[in-house]
């Protein structure tokens, strides 16, 4: 199955519905189901407000296969190229102890490295083409 | 973004009524909650029971909440659903906020404190 | 939002559960969603019982857009061409007395016929295109 | 195709256990109704209050089950849902069959004509 939605954070929430619903189709545990809501939310909010930006016409396609051990996703979108047309490398943000120096942002990342595997990015035909898996319990 | 506020003695505690606080909604939630927290005690407990979800906006957003109430006083949390938690316990934010596991808790403590 | 499916029929159940979070997203009545739902069950069998029929990589695209008013619906497949490349014509079948000679198919455009308004269809690009709208109550 | 069967002294009540009898289980349906219902008394009284959904195939497999049983013994419904109520009336299927708010009713009916 695969959903095609507009850059527009209200489509994103529909597409994270409609993912939920699939995975239930899908009988993965809820736990899964977090993790996949968790990650794929950080991807989709990325491409719209980073890749598709300016893009009116940027579309978005994701496909979703299970496998017996894993669930394997693809997100394309028609959006720019990463920073540097590669994933950002990993930051291990110091918490810094006072409250007033908190970071507001740059979270995204950081939860999609945590809870994806064997996430790879490449740049075809003008995409970007983002894969990983999680791991089913 | 539909937030209510309820004053209590020292305590203000604050629910959200949406099942979301993400990239759609966070500049309304944090925008209303400057509005819900401008005066009033030192402490704002925001109550996440009907809560479902948080992205990183949304937790960016209840971090900018936090910080608009100044050094003096504090934001805590209750209610966290297990999709909340997990997202406040990957980005280490369970470790700066005050987590409680309901509102009826955090203002109980606060009742014996007092 | 699109969905894009390949032609089996537990493909059609998990599209058709989609498409139900996705009218409860659209806030459509139950009725609505009941209408819909009866609809493009008979449009997917359709595609995957006769126009995909031995061609296993034929592709199911569905759209959906909400206005004030109904909810436009298209279907583009990779299918063979429809029979005498129109839709069929309506039949009025008589629904006979003994239960013996009653009919175990053929119930499918006549319900698509019934609850769809403005239904066209037409060949593009070697694919079939179905239009049709639903007035929201 | 998960159907129980019951029977009842002048009827057997066949109970559908899935949610949807549609072009994926139709084949499996009509199968499991011939086994269930090869003798046995002449009222069938198939229960569907567990399902939510029939298409046209699913119909068409209903109707296989009804002539399968024959010109001496009937076939009835009970417990449409509205959606495939809506099914049954828009392809007049309705008023093909008997159909029964509940099975409790179906069976019930039978009682006191017996
Ligand atoms: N899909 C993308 N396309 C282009 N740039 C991206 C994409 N995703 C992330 N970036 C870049 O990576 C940075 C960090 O992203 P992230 O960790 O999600 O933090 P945030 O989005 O909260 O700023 C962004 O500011 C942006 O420059
Ligand atoms: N999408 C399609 N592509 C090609 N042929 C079709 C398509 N839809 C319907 N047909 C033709 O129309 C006929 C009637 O369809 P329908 O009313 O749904 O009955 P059923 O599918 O139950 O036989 C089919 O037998 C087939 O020949």
């Amino acid at each position: 199955m695969r959903l095609t939605l507009a850059s527009d954070p209200f489509e994103v929430r529909a597409a994270l519905q409609l993912l939920r619903t699939e995975m239930t189709v899908l009988n993965l545990s809820d736990d899964a189901v977090a993790r996949v809501e968790i990650i794929m939310a950080e991807i989709l909010n990325n491409v719209v407000e980073h890749a598709c930006r300016n893009r009116p016409d940027c579309r978005i396609d994701i496909e979703m296969a299970r496998t017996r051990a894993d669930l394997r996703i693809k997100v394309v979108d028609d959006g720019g190229t990463m920073p540097h047309g590669k994933l950002p490398a990993r930051k291990t943000a110091a918490l810094s102890a006072s409250p007033e120096t908190l970071p507001e942002g740059g979270f995204g990342w950081s939860l999609i490295r945590d809870l994806a595997h064997d996430l790879t990015y490449a740049r075809r035909n003008g995409q970007n083409q983002l894969t990983f898996a999680l791991v089913l319990d | 973004m539909q937030l209510t506020a309820e004053q209590f003695p020292d305590a203000t505690l604050i629910t959200v009524l949406e099942s979301r606080i993400d990239a759609a909604s966070a500049i309304a939630f944090k925008d209303t909650m400057r509005d819900l927290s401008e005066d009033g005690p030192e402490r704002v407990i925001l109550d996440l029971a009907n809560v479902d979800f948080v992205d990183s906006s949304g937790l960016g957003a209840i971090v900018a909440a936090m910080k608009l109430l100044g050094p003096e006083r504090r934001l805590e949390l209750a209610a966290l659903s297990p999709t909340v938690e997990k997202v406040f316990r990957l980005t280490r934010m369970d470790s700066v906020f005050t987590i409680h596991a309901s509102a009826s808790e955090a203002v109980g403590v606060q009742k014996l404190a007092s």
